[in-house]
């Protein structure tokens, strides 16, 4: 009962490159129709590429055989994103900051830092089957 | 990803449209510039006024482009960021990195 | 491991009318992905939705705490869309024709037809927990 | 949906547009027919050129009109059928109820 006022859509993927686009075009849908803005339609869909990104890349390593599980759930003020993949997980600290000056001007690693500056709260559980990355965006955050 | 290059005076000119993104051939921008740089060129500019999507990926292909730039003593300099890209490269301090100007005649100015 | 070629999208909504373009665009986003042509992209989107339609209208009565679940699965030959609504049910046998002389002036009863004649195979399933009807189109079909 | 009205000699033109479908406000279309044939309007076209899409629904709400418009001893008549609607109206054999017309001159010679 508690789900009630929530719908979900519930994405299982193989690990290909290919599917990004699918992903994008479901996470558009889903913000347009809860009433999120054009700015942020964007800013989320950037943010849930980024993530299926590092479950296909980092997490699976692209092996197709492993899957990527991509989890939206609209609530009326809320929308929650997970994303599963089946690697062996990472530890978020260690992860480099890429705005200190040591590092702003290495090639990779600014996909988290973006994906933390879009949304309004993500949260990592690594978990025995993969890492689960979860994204929050509340409608009425500024 | 889409670039097509020109001349003004000693400024190369690419006009980059399209997405710059992972899975688009990103390499393909770093190849140009690369190929510039090795037949002398040193004074680039990327006019991205057509990019209409850019990921994090394609941030980290700008600032190889700037690093293999700097590295051989030539300038790269961007012109026309969209609005979306300006807000990217601003959270990302990447705008602290990169020379960015709004229109061509500055761009090519500040080379002189 | 059956499952292993398969990606499978699942939305699980509540009755209500306005999820049907989201239904729409997530059927137009699979199909495209899966290499549909434009023809059949725009045919197939329409039976979604027309079976969509009837699991809210007639399925759940448009009962907004009722739920419909569409769900695609996209094999590499076939892509397979099930409906499932929390209605009563019904006979198809007992649907009138609509292409029948004495039908053809009435204003209803022309959605299950449309689906029939675009999809390769449509089944009914009555269900304890309701009504689950299941669609298949073949990439290869004429 | 949108509908304006106009008038070609004693034939009344209606140009619909945007979406006939279940949800959007198909009932306009209805009325309008009713209202013109209240006015005792014998001559009706519905241009259906931009019309970008149509459900079964929409489809009964056609064939509704035709009826009502019978009735009263008056034709309707369908102009430019999108091919999408064309296909639509030949699978659920609506073609066989309605006159269809291609361009807008035949359209009008018809009712002569
Ligand atoms: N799903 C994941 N599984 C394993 N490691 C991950 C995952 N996501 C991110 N990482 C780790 O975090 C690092 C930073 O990721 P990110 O900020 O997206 O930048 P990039 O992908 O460019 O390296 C990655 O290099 C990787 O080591
Ligand atoms: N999911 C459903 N649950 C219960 N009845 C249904 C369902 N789908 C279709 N029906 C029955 O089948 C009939 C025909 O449906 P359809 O061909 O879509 O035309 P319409 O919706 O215009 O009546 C409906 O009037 C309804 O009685």
């Amino acid at each position: 009962m508690k789900m009630a006022a929530t719908n979900a859509i519930h994405m299982d993927l193989l690990t290909d490159l290919r599917y990004l686009d699918l992903v994008d075009q479901v996470s558009h849908s889903v913000t347009k129709v809860m009433g999120f803005d054009e700015d942020r339609i964007y800013w989320i869909g950037m943010s849930v590429r980024e993530g299926v990104i590092n479950a296909m890349l980092h997490g699976n390593q692209m092996d197709i055989g492993k899957r990527v599980v991509v989890r939206f759930e609209m609530a009326p003020s809320s929308l929650a994103v997970s994303i599963h993949d089946q690697g062996r997980g990472f530890d978020p600290a260690c992860v480099p900051n890429p705005v200190a000056p040591e590092n702003l001007l290495k090639p990779c690693g600014r996909g988290l830092f973006c994906i933390k500056s879009f949304m309004d709260d993500v949260s990592f559980n690594r978990q025995p089957d993969g890492m689960e990355i979860r994204l929050l965006k509340r409608l009425a955050s500024e | 990803m889409k670039i097509s290059t020109r001349n003004v005076g000693d400024v190369k000119i690419l006009d980059v449209s399209g997405k710059i993104t992972l899975g688009e051939d990103t390499a393909e921008l770093r190849n140009e510039v690369k190929t510039l740089l090795k037949n002398g060129q040193k004074k680039i500019v990327l006019n991205l006024a057509d990019v209409n999507y850019i990921d994090s990926s394609g941030l980290g292909e700008l600032v190889s482009c700037h690093v293999t730039a700097d590295s051989q003593g030539a300038k790269l300099k961007l012109l026309n960021l969209t609005k979306k890209l300006r807000e990217l490269m601003a959270i990302t301090k990447l705008l602290t990195v990169f020379e960015t100007y709004e229109d061509e005649a500055s761009a090519l100015a500040s080379f002189k």
